[in-house]
């Protein structure tokens, strides 16, 4: 507790409980980094800093990219991102048979669509404005790695906060994504960016690649969640670690 | 059917972040001819029929007034482009 | 990276020059500058200054940056303390920002500041380069910053101009704070049609540190180096200085310069990251941002509070328009820079950690045994001073006041006193009508189509934000050691009586955080006025400082820091005096926040209402 | 000094939320001669020296892959300006 932790240096001493090792990719202008950290943790995995530099991928056991404005997205939210060094090892990784869990967050989801692990992309929310509020989701799906711990149907409440959060694809991709089960989360009550069809996240047909717009690490400890007491976020990260055990049902 | 052009660009003498952040990555991917980028915005008006001058006229002033912040932008082309 | 001198070479004005060309024609009245102080300057030099050192006098005792109107009143917030007020002051005023002690080996700093005409030319970028500003004055005392907040004064919300500016402000707000991961916990909106060419944009940062983490500006050390890291150097800010174009006395005119600087968010959260591994690595001796008056103020800040000289190479900084003259140079405003000292063993830990975090830097020079500033340009001597002259030793004026004529009718002519008391609601239809007049007003009005365009939860430490009256952040994850802060004013009570009216601004904060469960501890302030040179508002400013200083003594809490934004007039028509009161409180464990805002969860829950 | 010009705009069957906030705003503006308005980006991508067909082909690239995302964006123009 002596020193003030810095960015990429949050990384947990190994009494995690699961003993699974989750890596947090920081990229310059990453911002949730530490928060997606303390989420595996309160979990009860060990977070392992990961930076966007590295060229060779740790020995982790899955893996967040959580939100921020990678680069400032001038460009296009992840656009720069996506080239980084350790971007070309997750890919790899995830689509190897040993099918690393990799969770995009916000920025995490644009990157990940941007690296095509997932399909589809982000534009501006449909009002233009950033936008910062308590939102329900429905779980559409609880099949993937990073979903297991809840219901099927289950709503939840976590924190959505973003600028460029309207989900597009083209109708085909749409209707496959559909088909396949792969929405993995929608929007209930309203949607706060025009995305299509509600869609809040997806999964890719393996269900190890989940990405979303809303943060579920910010709605992991109570006083600091959504209206200061949710934890619906906590799912998440328990989830990953169900899965790495074993146990996911 | 003919669409007005309209580019915008940042005045040379203010800072542009969007370029630099470009600027900064393209080397990394192996693009090493460019020794700066700048990022402005491009507008397609759409107009049904012909643009007369009348019409040209008030793209002009739309690109000056609303579609570009004097301040900091520069209108640097209105065109007709057809298609 | 390092350094790059530039090829422009213009006809200088060296110190030499100067000594031997006293007659000179000098642009110092376009600079802002008064023939007494010019005086004043020929006097401290002994011969007339260069272009450069004219420019960097000229900026560092302009009213923003040497406070000349208000020094002698403001002394009363560092007179009027008790010991007991000071027991938990680490830092107080006159650094970048004060440091209060919050136990376990923490502490906390916090400031709050103007960005107000820059907010009403473009009020996007005018609000955003405010919060990155602030930021970097938390920053530069070794600490993380932790959360924004964002006290906002418009014109009449259906004013054709409001527009513009409201969504502008709020945008821009929300796009650079958003962009640095920084939770805004607060702040407040008020309409009102005297601040419609004048509105007021004031910008609160708060950062945490472990004691050991504590930097100040001075530059000490015979031998360490000066180093200049962040962005380029821009044209950015020095509008009055193209007149210094003259200073080269060659017919190759400087391009355009910049109207407005803008800000890149990105470039300042890796600034941020940065400067916190060079403070863990403890890699620094001494750091000072770059706000107003950029280079001029960081190497006399540093070089005066330091126990040596300076000595800099000023074709060393990296430059993003080639053509700017060195007097421009020191002026340039750009944004999301900072100036080190290091020590020469440190330099190659300071360059990875650049490198790291893919920052630009150039080294410009080093720390001298003797107390001058010495400015080089290809080595040619253009700035010798004493930098206790430019950052300390400015103009001090006691400017004339006095109670204006209009003060007593006005008071007189108040809501009860006067005959508008007859138009009391009485009846159920009026307080009916009343009340629905009343939640109607856009100062009334819920403000979450604003702060829903701000993120409250980046960080995970946030325990109250909107619509709470205080925002909470914890500090420490482990013991839940954490601070409220409030920002509180209001111009129409001011306005009626400036005395009063200050007091009342820091009373509404100290309660709000008082509420919200924890011990109020630090003030700071942000004193926004018309011009000082109108004996009515200097009388309004002279009242205001004295009744905070008064109240803050009354209550208890030390100002640490602050910041005086004159001049808010459009013609002679002066803003209402609004004095910005900020109020920090202590949690020894966040976890015992108490919130104000009315929740949708607390049916049957018994409301009391206590005071008199 | 030459630079290349790479303009990029979003798909026509994507929803451009900015183009549309735009053609509701003209007519209130008095602009009402354009029935649809689309918002692209306009870089300058500055060369020092001549342009070769190599650093076009490496502009070409640069568009297709870090300017714009083929899922929702075209590149619509490449070309060397001559200041
Ligand atoms: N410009 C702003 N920035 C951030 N928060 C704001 C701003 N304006 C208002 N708020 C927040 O919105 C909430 C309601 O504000 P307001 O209506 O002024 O409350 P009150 O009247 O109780 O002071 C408070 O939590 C306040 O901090």
């Amino acid at each position: 507790m002596t020193d003030l932790p810095l960015i990429g240096d949050y990384s947990a001493p190994t009494t995690a409980l699961s003993g699974a090792r989750i890596g947090v990719v920081t990229f310059p202008g990453t911002l949730d980094d530490r928060d997606a950290a303390r989420a595996v943790r309160l979990a009860g995995g060990e977070a392992v800093s990961l930076w966007h530099a590295d060229t060779e991928l740790p020995d982790v056991d899955a893996i967040v990219i959580p939100g921020g404005f990678s680069y400032g997205d001038y460009l296009r939210a992840g656009a720069i991102s996506r080239f980084a060094p350790l971007m070309d090892k997750i890919v790899d990784a995830a689509n190897s048979d040993a099918k690393l869990p990799v969770l995009g967050i916000c920025n995490g989801f644009q990157v990940l669509t941007e690296s095509h692990l997932l399909p589809g992309s982000m534009i501006k929310n449909d009002h233009l404005k950033f936008i910062c509020r308590d939102q329900v989701l429905r779980v559409e799906n609880n099949q993937t790695a990073w979903t297991n711990q809840y219901e099927s149907g289950q709503e939840i409440t976590i924190v959505l906060k973003n600028q460029d959060g309207q989900y597009v694809a083209d109708e085909k991709t749409l209707d496959e994504l559909e088909g396949e089960g792969r929405v993995a989360f929608r929007y209930v009550g309203w949607n706060p960016n025009g995305s299509r069809r509600d869609i809040a996240g997806i999964t890719n047909a393996a269900g190890n690649v989940v990405g979303l717009m809303p943060h579920p690490e910010h709605a992991v400890e109570a006083g600091y969640g959504p209206d200061h007491t949710g934890t619906d976020g906590l799912g998440f990260f328990t989830s990953v670690l169900t899965t790495l055990v074993g146990g996911a049902k | 059917m003919p669409r007005i052009v309209v580019d915008v660009m940042p005045k040379p003498e203010i800072l542009d972040p969007q370029g630099k952040a470009i600027v900064g990555a393209l080397p990394r991917l192996g693009f090493d001819a460019f020794s700066g980028v700048r990022q402005g915005k491009r507008f397609e008006l759409k107009v049904d029929g012909e643009v007369t001058e009348t019409i040209l006229q008030q793209a002009r002033e739309a690109a000056e007034t609303l579609l570009s912040n004097p301040v900091i932008e520069d209108v640097v082309n209105v065109q007709v482009v057809e298609d | 990276m390092t350094t790059e001198a530039t090829e422009k070479e213009f006809n200088i004005d060296t110190v030499e020059n100067a000594a031997s060309s006293p007659d000179v024609d000098l642009p110092w009245a376009e600079l802002g500058l008064k023939q007494n102080e010019f005086d004043e300057i020929v006097k401290i030099l002994g011969r007339r200054p260069t272009a450069a050192e004219l420019a960097m006098y000229s900026v560092m005792w302009s009213e923003h940056c040497s406070y000349k109107s208000t020094k002698n009143h403001l002394r009363q917030f560092g007179a009027k303390v008790t010991d007991e007020m000071k027991k938990d002051l680490m830092v107080g005023i006159g650094e970048n920002a004060g440091v209060t002690d919050l136990g376990d080996g923490w502490a906390v700093t916090f400031k709050i500041e103007s960005h107000n005409s820059p907010s009403f030319v473009e009020p996007y970028q005018g609000a955003a380069t405010g919060i990155g500003g602030i930021v970097r004055d938390i920053i530069s005392m070794g600490a993380r910053p932790i959360a924004v907040m964002d006290p906002l004064r418009f014109g009449a919300i259906d004013h054709p101009d409001s527009q513009r500016v409201v969504h502008g402000v709020v945008s821009g707000i929300g796009g650079y704070g958003n962009s640095l991961g920084l939770p805004n916990i607060g702040g407040e909106t008020v309409f009102d049609p005297i601040y419609q060419g004048n509105p007021l944009v004031n910008a609160l940062a708060v950062g945490k540190l472990r004691h050991e983490d504590l930097r100040l500006a001075n530059a000490s050390g015979v031998g360490n180096k000066v180093v200049l890291f962040g962005a380029r150097t821009g044209g950015d800010g020095i509008g009055g200085a193209s007149v210094l174009a003259s200073e080269s006395f060659d017919d190759s005119k400087p391009s355009k310069r910049p109207a407005v600087q803008v800000g890149d968010p990105f470039s300042e959260k890796v600034l941020i990251e940065c400067c916190l591994e060079l403070f863990k690595g403890s890699l620094v001796e001494g750091i000072q941002d770059l706000g107003a008056a950029g280079i001029s103020c960081a190497t006399s800040e540093l070089a005066s509070n330091g126990d040596g000289g300076m000595r800099v190479e000023l074709t060393d900084v990296l430059l993003r328009d080639p053509t700017l003259t060195p007097g421009e140079i020191l002026m340039s405003e750009s944004q999301e820079r900072m100036m080190a000292v290091v020590t020469p063993e440190n330099v190659e830990a300071f360059e990875a950690t650049m490198a790291k975090w893919n920052v630009e830097y150039s080294w410009l020079g080093e720390v001298t045994d003797d107390d001058r500033l010495i400015i080089t340009w290809n080595g040619e001597v253009i700035v010798d001073v004493d930098p206790k002259t430019v950052a300390h030793d400015g103009p001090v004026y006691d400017r004339p006041f006095a109670r204006p004529e209009w003060q007593d009718e006005l008071q007189a002519n108040t809501f009860r006193g006067s005959v508008n008391a007859a138009i009391l609601p009485q009846t159920g239809d009026e307080l009916k009508a009343a009340v629905l007049e009343l939640i109607a007003s856009p100062n009334m009005c819920d403000k979450s189509w604003i702060t829903r365009q701000y993120d409250r939860y980046v960080g995970g430490n946030t325990a109250l934000a909107m619509p709470d009256d205080a925002g909470v952040v914890r500090v420490d994850e482990e013991s839940g050691l954490g601070v409220a802060i409030a920002t509180d004013a209001n111009g129409r009570y001011t306005y009626l009586d400036p005395y009063v009216g200050a007091q009342l601004a820091l009373a509404e904060s100290y309660r709000n955080v008082a509420t919200s469960g924890a011990v109020p501890a630090a003030v700071s302030d942000c004193l926004n006025y018309g011009s000082p040179e109108d004996s009515d508002v200097m009388w309004q400013l002279a009242e205001g400082i004295r009744g905070l200083s008064d109240a803050c003594m009354e209550l208890g809490v030390p100002v640490t820091g602050g910041n005086v934004s004159l001049y808010n007039q459009t013609g002679d028509k002066a803003i209402h005096p609004t004095p910005v009161v900020a109020t920090l409180g202590k949690f020894d464990d966040v976890a015992r926040r108490t919130p104000s805002g009315w929740r949708a969860d607390a049916d049957g829950q018994a409301i009391y209402l206590m005071g008199t």
